[in-house]
């Protein structure tokens, strides 16, 4: 019962806040909007008894986010919030393109016959995880670390204009 | 042997690329004029050489498992027009001794497309085949762009090109489904014609029919696909022509002996009427249209048609079985075959001369000109030979040939033939006329710029070019049993394929 | 498990050379930079003999059954290295002595890496884990250079990335819901008994991800903005390599993983390939500068392509075809680009008249290679359109071979547009017609005479491209 | 709790943030919409796991593999903005908007 | 021996055509000699019968053979080429190898065409003579007249061509596959008309029989010489020749020999008319000619070939003297006007006198040549049908009504002021001597002589008996009669303007053939560039709209195709290119679009 309440509470939660960081006009205020829809997930996956992960969604969202409120008061000409914004185009299209998006996929969630639950999960699935990720998940967790090395390397050349040997053109 | 031919030309081209364009222009024009010789040498060889079937077959694998080989051979049916492709490609290179313009590019293009003409003519693949009907195309473009009459020279290149790789698209799709046809999957000729693999006919072997018949019949050309041919004629410099007309037409009609005809015998049994249809269609259309034309190298490019229109109806009634013996078929088919050789020296021919015209008088508005007889009687008396030798007079090559294959057509199919016999009458018209309003009445000559200099006669190099084509269409006309005995026996045999 | 990092041995050369070469960077001087790009060109030169030695193996899936090992796997390595070595060769004039040339160099060969893993990937998380892999360098090589444009490019290609990778994503957890599983063994049976509409839209939405990687519409639209806007070494890069990876996993997707009757796979693929091409055709026809009309070529190159995808296992020849293709798309287009390359100055069409008076063996080599790309006989191209288009109609869609028809000669237009000028005998522009160096000519020279050795000796590769996946379990 | 109630939410989400993609000029607000709409992936992925496969490990590993990559398209995406940024005092995509055609 | 016969004239002329300019010192003693060379061959041959042949295409033969009326013809072909030829040597105007040489391959196709023993044999001659008629009538290339004369002749002969052609190929087609002449007739089912219909055409066609008769009035601009040798034993009497020569196949059919009786009765008469209303003497001779041919063509039809083939060669004998006769004075006096040629036979006494026996041999006056041959003919017919008879009766008295007003025109006394180049002289200079010679005199009176007494050759050669006298006494009475009687209207006779345009056929063919072929021609060209040439063009434009097409017509039509596709293209193009804005959100909207439809394709399409 509580998880129900909980369930109803979390997602209302995610599905306004996600939609405030369309509607606010503060940089400030949108960051935080986003992150609290995050975290209302990262509370859904812990309801679904994954633990780790949604601790794990948790922390990097709320650092994440972090990083993106500075980047959003470096760049952008409105900080604080100070007066109001609308930075948007084609709002009517793509209101239509998105609830459509949503009736198709809603139909869709509610008319497919979905596959059957098999298997309970494991007494530690944050172990299981942990398995797979050295077994079976294995390369693919050693592409996903050689896409974060790539990651920095094309971060730094993007980001950086000077380089290693100083201003010389 | 028969690779040597082929890709001497090819080779020579090659090695003329790394000279520096500034050699002296001899250099470019007497290695082509060499090469043609010793291919043309070559060539008398092959056909000096007795044998029956395929001969001088070199075959290695290419691509096994999609079932390309690198296969050549000469037959009765390919051997002449190897013959004239090296003839004509001769002439073209005495012709061009007196070419001054970007030599050396000039002349590795022709070399190029004497090696693919030749290739083509030799190729027992079908991918071969359609590799050098391609870069004929390909070579063909550079040519007309880069050597014709500027800026609308380009244009109509292009309209050549896209027209013309349309049609060998479209042939590619048919040997594709002729691949696909047979089992087990092969491109090659020879093994395809053996295994007749569409035996059963149907929609499928129609449409495999209907595929190459396009691409050839673009390239043939025949109505209603030859609206790429009077531009690129006309914009075309005068080799350049007359190799397209002598040779590259003949890339068309040849592929339906060597292709369409022996690998679909029932198919092209069962549409053959339509090929008749589509030859008279030609023949007549095509008459009738160079009658108006008042451009003297469009009605020659127009005639063209004309005489391929023939070439069509020939192998279309060589399809229709009922009502007709072998002897019929027989003739229809060397007909077909011997129009191509006499079209070829013929309007090979013609093209030169007009190129001539152009280079004196700078136009080939035959309004513009009148009388030319007085100037440049040699001229115009080598003009009227072509111009009889192209309306079929008897003692020409194209008479041997019309001559064959309405006498071979006639039983087939009667109405088509003896319309299409009307055709002759047309194209004497079409000629006499031109003759009477160029080089006959009154003498006037274009007072264009560029042109203060008198009319000059035919030179040596020209005459050295056209009437060596003239008298082998003359020799032909006089003593065809020589090029028949060439013939006959492969159009003997090709009638038995497609009639089994 | 199965973890032999033996069978690994291109990849791990290549991710070798990428952190050896970023250490080695750093301690370079500006102006030795090229050892790291040796380091680079020795890697992988050494993946190709590895790739040699691996293609003989028996072929085997590593990793759990996370990687396959096996002939589409071979081709895809040998084609990316090749591309890479290439790419590595037409890229010296324009980045040699860059004070970024090292990150050049590490994020082509980390992208190659990625594009290989796309290509071998035999589960869905580690396709998208590739397929970030394979787009990340990219997106940083397309705003290498700093310009305005190119950050353009950069901005737009990570952003459409980014969309469909999210798109991406949102299939693989479809698929993952319906199928349970994301290995493509597992999901081979789990979709087998699947709801069809569901397993349908994951399915679209995982190819969605791949076709921004091909390039092909629907991901098409970076492409001619990513091309327009950077130097052609780096248009180059972006429009061959990724192509690669993305139809050799697009291939492996629907050859491995969905039942064939899941949904009707050669339909989706003939329609997205029509589409490609057409619309690829259609709009260079009037593109004035050279590098938006090749980028809008090779979008219609996808989808002659993706034909071959379509018939995958209907047609004996479909695999064959698919990557002898994208091996002869990659060398001529590459070709075609090391020109630009060579001229970097030379932006329009325009400015290309009287090349062949000014620079006559580059202009031979662009006539060869945009021949090519056509597929004028004997290129390449000619023999992978043979392939294709034999296998289209023998996988009963005739008539995406008869549209395919009509676009070749639709694309001819535009390819004589560009190479009516180069062959005029006009006096040549000398600013644009100024060469950036040496390497992008040999570059050229190299791809075109591999185009047509390809093109004449290419039946000696067909036969060794056939061996198709098996299916799991011995299907 | 139902499968249909947690793809629902993933899919609203999910439709957020295609909203917010579409819409938002701020290459920065366009990447949060990218953002939101993996958080709809993330539930479903979780959903998925739980009500489908709960015996297998694959839910969570994908769930990790959509973290990381929302990490490294942040990362990325912040590099791109402040190379654009940099070139030309632009963060909206509508400004750069140069090459087209 | 045969195949020198017909090389040798052929290759001389050949030879002699080719040399053009530089042989012209030598070619009227080199034409004249090959002519000798060829007669004597030709004498040879007729003594010796030889037959020659050669394979020419698959399963037909080139054969050339002597028989009873190729011998008879190859003599006539070469002694009228000699005589035509010695007279020539005379006009300074036609010393040129050109001349010589194409009268020689004229001469010489002709030798083929009266030895040929198969049809293609026979269609080769046929058609190279066609051809060398066309270069001697336009012998005068600078007068379009000239030119245009050539032209209606040699195409109008040429649509009889036809004919030939389709007869060869029903020959083929029905088991004839030889194409030997001698088997023609067994052409089996109803190959056997079209093969019959074919060469009858060919042959009326040739013959300049009616409706095809006007090439012959306008072939009158030819040198006269050419009209001689082309009126005599050439060209025109190769028509009849065939008929003769095919005459078991005429019978083989049993409505082909009727038809050709009457088509040759008819023209007998008509042409008679047309002749005696000409004004001019050469137009008056040429209508005569088919007049007189149709006399043959008569023979050919009622089976009288003996009768036809004397007719024949006492025809070309007469014939060729008059020409050579109209020709000299022609030459001498600059106009062959009848009314300006008055005394023209008295200032000149050997041509008057030689053109005099001609036209009483032509008229039929007893004993000459042409009384006995041309009342064989009516004999023959008169053994078919009466009315047949009745109306070569008739013929035959015109016959003697022109040559009478020929004859009396020539012997009026001079009116010098007209005879120094009235309005409607021909340019040829007025007195330029006497050109003559010695040789052509020796031809006139040769063929005088020849004239008169060819008559006797049937009975010499074949022993032939005239069938009826009383019918051989009543032509000859009658000739008298009309002689006498035209004798003394000939000053009045009128010129009815149907006869004197040789009954308007030249102008109705301008009508219903020239003028629709060269409409049909332009309005095919015009097609050819307009739609045909723009139909790939209308293709592409259609998608995007008809509008488009009206708004580019009007541009050039070698360019327009190439831009019209272009234009089509380009608004593709357009279109293909509107998706690509710049705008990374629209393409989002678009990407999530076309995905939307892939999926929704995917989903409704299994």
């Amino acid at each position: 019962m509580l998880g129900i309440v909980l369930f109803w509470v979390l997602a209302a939660a995610a599905l306004v806040f996600g939609y405030l960081v369309f509607r606010l006009d503060s940089m400030a205020r949108v960051t935080f909007a986003l992150l609290a829809s995050f975290l209302a997930v990262a509370c859904l996956v812990l309801l679904l008894g994954l633990g780790y992960l949604g601790a794990v969604i948790a922390l990097m969202m709320v650092i994440e986010m972090v990083i993106m409120a500075v980047f959003m008061i470096m760049y952008m000409m409105n900080p604080a919030g100070l007066m109001p914004m609308t930075m948007v185009h084609n709002e009517v299209g793509s209101a239509a393109i998105a609830i459509g998006t949503f009736v198709v996929l809603a139909a869709g969630i509610l008319l497919v016959d979905w596959p059957a639950r098999e298997g309970a999960p494991p007494p530690d699935p944050t172990y299981a995880l942990g398995e797979a990720l050295m077994g079976g998940q294995m390369l693919t967790m050693m592409t996903l670390g050689v896409g974060l090395f790539a990651t920095i390397v094309a971060t730094v050349v993007l980001a950086t204009d000077r380089g290693r040997y100083g201003d010389d053109r | 042997m028969l690779s040597l031919i082929v890709f001497l030309p090819a080779l020579v081209a090659a090695v003329l690329l790394l000279v520096p364009a500034t050699a002296p222009r001899r250099v470019f024009t007497g290695a082509w004029l060499a090469v043609s010789a010793v291919d043309l040498a070559l060539v008398v060889v092959v056909w000096l050489t007795p044998g029956s079937g395929f001969r001088f077959v070199e075959r290695v694998a290419w691509m096994p498992t999609v079932g390309i080989s690198y296969h050549v051979g000469v037959d009765g049916i390919s051997l002449p027009l190897v013959a004239l492709t090296a003839v004509l490609f001769g002439a073209c290179a005495v012709f061009s001794l007196r070419e001054t313009r970007r030599v050396k590019g000039y002349v590795a293009l022709f070399l190029a497309l004497q090696a693919v003409s030749l290739g083509l003519f030799v190729a027992l693949d079908l991918i071969l085949f359609f590799l050098f009907f391609d870069l004929s195309i390909v070579f063909m473009y550079f040519l007309i762009a880069g050597w014709g009459h500027g800026e609308r020279a380009r244009a109509a290149a292009l309209k050549f090109f896209l027209y013309t790789f349309l049609g060998s698209l479209a042939l590619l799709l048919g040997f594709i489904l002729l691949y696909l046809a047979a089992e087990p999957h092969t491109f090659d000729i020879v093994e395809l014609a053996a295994a007749d693999p569409l035996a059963g006919g149907g929609a499928y072997a129609g449409l495999a029919l209907l595929a190459i018949g396009v691409g050839l019949a673009v390239k043939t050309p025949t109505v209603p696909f030859h609206t790429w041919l009077p531009p690129a004629h006309t914009e075309a410099p005068a080799t350049g022509s007359a190799i397209l007309a002598g040779i590259l037409l003949k890339m068309g009609t040849y592929g339906f002996v060597r292709i369409a005809m022996p690998i679909l015998p029932g198919t092209w049994r069962q549409y053959a009427v339509v090929a008749v249809v589509v030859g008279v269609v030609s023949v007549l259309y095509g008459a009738l249209v160079a009658l108006a034309q008042t451009d003297v190298k469009r009605m020659v490019a127009y005639t063209s048609v004309n005489h391929m229109g023939y070439v069509v109806l020939g192998v279309g009634a060589a399809g229709i079985i009922a009502g007709t013996d072998d002897q019929a078929r027989q003739l229809a088919t060397t007909g077909a075959v011997t129009q191509m050789v006499a079209h070829g020296l013929i309007t090979g021919a013609l093209f030169l001369l007009t190129g001539v015209l152009y280079d004196r008088g700078r136009t080939y508005d035959m309004a513009a000109y009148s009388g030319l007889a007085a100037r440049a009687p040699v001229f115009a008396g080598v003009f009227a030979v072509a111009a009889f030798a192209s309306l079929g007079l008897p003692g020409f090559a194209g008479f041997i040939a019309e001559f064959q294959i309405f006498t071979g057509a006639l039983a087939s199919a009667p109405v088509a033939t003896a319309l299409a016999v009307a055709g002759i009458l047309v194209t004497a018209a079409l000629f006499l006329r031109a003759l009477q309003r160029v080089f006959l009445g009154p003498e006037r000559l274009p007072d264009a710029p560029g042109t203060p200099r008198p009319f000059a006669d035919l030179r040596a190099s020209e005459a050295a070019a056209i009437v060596p084509l003239l008298a082998l269409a003359t020799v032909i006309g006089i003593l065809p049993r020589f090029l028949l005995d060439a013939i006959e026996p492969a159009s003997r045999a090709l009638v038995e394929l497609v009639a089994r | 498990m199965n973890e032999n990092p033996a069978a690994l041995l291109p990849e791990l050369l290549l991710l070798g050379a990428a952190v050896v070469g970023l250490l080695m960077g750093a301690w370079l001087p500006r102006h030795r930079q090229w050892l790291v790009r040796l380091l680079a060109a020795a890697a992988a030169g050494a993946g190709l003999v590895a790739t040699a030695l691996a293609a003989v193996r028996p072929d085997e899936v590593v990793f759990g059954t996370s990687y396959a090992v096996d002939t589409p796997t071979h081709a895809t390595r040998a084609i990316v290295l090749g591309a890479v070595l290439v790419a590595l060769a037409l890229s010296v004039d324009a980045t040699a002595g860059h004070r970024r040339e090292t990150e050049f160099v590490v994020l082509l060969l980390l992208g190659g890496l990625g594009t290989i893993l796309l290509g071998g990937a035999n589960d869905l998380l580690l396709l998208f884990a590739a397929f970030l892999l394979a787009s990340v360098p990219f997106y940083a090589l397309a705003g290498w250079d700093k310009s305005a444009l190119g950050t353009e490019a950069a901005m737009k290609y990570y952003l459409s990335g980014a969309f469909l990778g999210v798109v991406m994503l949102g299939g693989v957890t479809i698929l993952y819901g319906v199928g349970r599983g994301v290995g493509y063994g597992a999901l081979r049976d789990g979709l087998a008994g699947a709801p069809l509409t569901a397993a349908g839209v994951g399915l679209v939405a995982v190819v969605a991800g791949l076709l921004f990687k091909a390039g092909a519409v629907p991901g098409h639209f970076w492409v001619p903005d990513a091309t327009a806007g950077t130097p052609p070494a780096v248009a180059a890069i972006v429009t061959t390599i990724p192509k690669i990876g993305g139809l050799v996993a697009v291939y492996r997707l629907f050859v491995v993983a969905v039942p064939p009757d899941v949904l009707d796979r050669p339909l989706l693929f003939a329609i997205l390939a029509a589409v490609s091409m057409t619309l690829g055709n259609l709009a260079a026809f009037f593109q004035n500068t050279v590098q938006r009309l090749l980028a809008y070529s090779t979008i219609s190159q996808a989808g002659y392509a993706m034909m071959a995808v379509a018939v995958a296992g209907r047609a004996e020849l479909a695999q064959q075809a698919l990557l002898f293709y994208l091996a002869a798309y990659a060398v001529t287009n590459l070709g075609a680009f090391a020109v630009l390359a060579e001229l970097p100055r030379a932006r329009t069409l325009n400015d290309h008249r009287g090349m062949a008076r000014r620079h006559p063996a580059l202009a031979v080599a662009l006539a060869v290679c945009l021949l090519g790309l056509i597929g004028t006989p004997p290129t390449a191209v000619f023999v992978g359109k043979l392939a294709v288009f034999t296998a289209a109609v023998d996988g009963g869609y005739l008539w995406l071979a008869v549209l395919a028809i009509v676009n070749t000669v639709a694309s001819v237009f535009y390819y004589l547009r560009w190479l009516a000028p180069v062959f005029r005998g006009t006096e040549p522009d000398p600013a644009a017609m100024t060469r950036a160096g040496t390497w992008g000519a040999v570059a050229a020279v190299f791809c075109a005479c591999l185009t047509v050795v390809l093109g004449v000796l290419g039946g000696a590769i067909l036969p060794s491209l056939a061996a198709v996946p098996a299916p799991p379990h011995g299907e | 709790m139902t499968l249909q109630l947690f793809l629902l939410l993933a899919a609203g989400l999910f439709a957020i943030g295609l909203y917010g993609a579409l819409s938002q000029q701020s290459i920065v607000m366009l990447m949060m919409g990218l953002e939101l709409m993996l958080n709809g992936v993330i539930v479903a992925a979780a959903a998925f796991w739980y009500f489908v496969s709960p015996g297998g490990v694959d839910g969570q590993v994908l769930i990790v593999v959509v973290i990381t990559a929302m990490a490294v398209e942040m990362a990325v995406g912040f590099a791109v903005v402040t190379a654009i940024y940099r070139a030309r005092q632009v963060d909206m995509t509508d400004d750069a908007a140069d090459l087209k055609g | 021996m045969l195949w020198w016969l017909v090389a040798v004239p052929l290759l001389a002329g050949a030879l002699l055509a080719v040399a053009g300019r530089r042989a012209d010192r030598v070619a009227p003693a080199a034409g004249v000699l090959v002519a000798t060379g060829a007669l004597a061959i030709a004498i040879a041959a007729a003594v010796t019968r030889p037959a020659v042949d050669a394979p020419l295409v698959a399963g037909i033969r080139a054969g050339l053979a002597v028989d009873g009326l190729s011998a008879l013809m190859v003599v006539t072909v070469a002694g009228a080429t000699l005589a035509v030829l010695a007279h020539a040597v005379g006009d300074p105007e036609l010393r040129t190898a050109r001349f010589a040489g194409f009268m020689l391959l004229f001469a010489g196709a002709m030798l083929v065409t009266v030895t040929a023993t198969t049809l293609a044999v026979l269609l080769m001659a046929w058609e190279v003579m066609g051809a060398m008629s066309w270069a001697l009538i336009a012998y005068r290339w600078w007068e379009p007249e000239s030119v245009t004369a050539g032209h209606t002749a040699f195409l109008t002969t040429r649509l009889a061509d036809v004919g030939l052609y389709v007869a060869a190929g029903a020959a083929l087609a029905g088991g004839a596959g030889s194409l030997a002449l001698a088997e023609l007739p067994g052409a089996n089912g109803p190959w056997l008309h079209v093969v019959t219909a074919g060469l009858v055409v060919a042959a009326l066609g040739k013959s300049a029989q009616l409706p095809l008769s006007f090439w012959l009035s306008q072939a009158m601009r030819g040198p006269s010489p050419v009209s001689a040798l082309l009126h005599s034993a050439t060209m025109v009497a190769a028509g009849a020749y065939l008929l003769l020569r095919l005459a078991p196949l005429l019978a083989a059919t049993g409505w082909a020999a009727p038809a050709v009786a009457w088509v040759g009765a008819a023209t007998a008469l008509l042409m008679g008319l047309v002749a005696v209303a000409q004004t001019d003497l050469k137009q008056l001779l040429a209508a005569s000619t088919c007049s007189q041919i149709g006399f043959m063509v008569l023979a050919a039809g009622v089976g009288g070939v003996r009768g036809g083939a004397a007719q024949l060669v006492a025809h070309a004998a007469t014939k060729s003297l008059l020409f050579l006769a109209a020709g000299t004075w022609l030459v001498l006096l600059g106009t062959k006007q009848l009314g300006e040629l008055r005394g023209a036979a008295r200032r000149h006494r050997l041509v008057g006198v030689t053109f005099t026996v001609g036209a009483a041999a032509l008229a039929g006056l007893p004993p000459l040549s042409l009384w006995v041959t041309k009342d064989l003919v009516l004999a023959a017919a008169l053994d078919r049908s009466t009315v047949l008879y009745a109306v070569g009766l008739a013929a035959a008295l015109l016959s003697a009504v022109y040559s009478t007003k020929a004859v009396w025109w020539v012997w009026r006394p001079a009116q010098p002021e007209v005879i120094a180049g009235g309005p409607n002289g021909t340019r040829a200079p007025a007195g330029r001597g006497r050109p003559a010679g010695r040789l052509g005199d020796a031809a006139l009176v040769g063929l005088a002589v020849l004239a008169a007494l060819l008559g006797g050759l049937p009975f010499v050669t074949a022993g032939a008996r005239p069938s009826a006298w009383w019918e051989l006494v009543l032509s000859g009475l009658l000739a008298v009669a009309a002689v006498a009687l035209t004798w003394r209207v000939a000053a009045r006779m009128g010129e009815p303007r149907v006869l004197a345009s040789w009954l308007g056929v030249e102008r109705a063919a301008h009508a219903v053939v020239v003028r629709p072929v060269l409409a049909m021609a332009e309005a095919l060209a015009r097609f050819d560039d307009r739609v045909l040439d723009r139909g790939v063009t209308a293709a592409a434009r259609a998608t995007v709209g008809v509008a488009r097409v009206l708004d580019r017509r009007g541009e050039g039509a070698v360019d327009g195709s190439v831009r019209g596709i272009a234009d089509g293209a380009r608004a593709l193009g357009r279109l293909a290119r509107r998706p690509q804005t710049g705008q990374v959100h629209q393409y989002y909207a678009q990407a999530a679009a076309a995905l939307a439809v892939l999926a929704l394709v995917v989903i409704v399409v299994r």
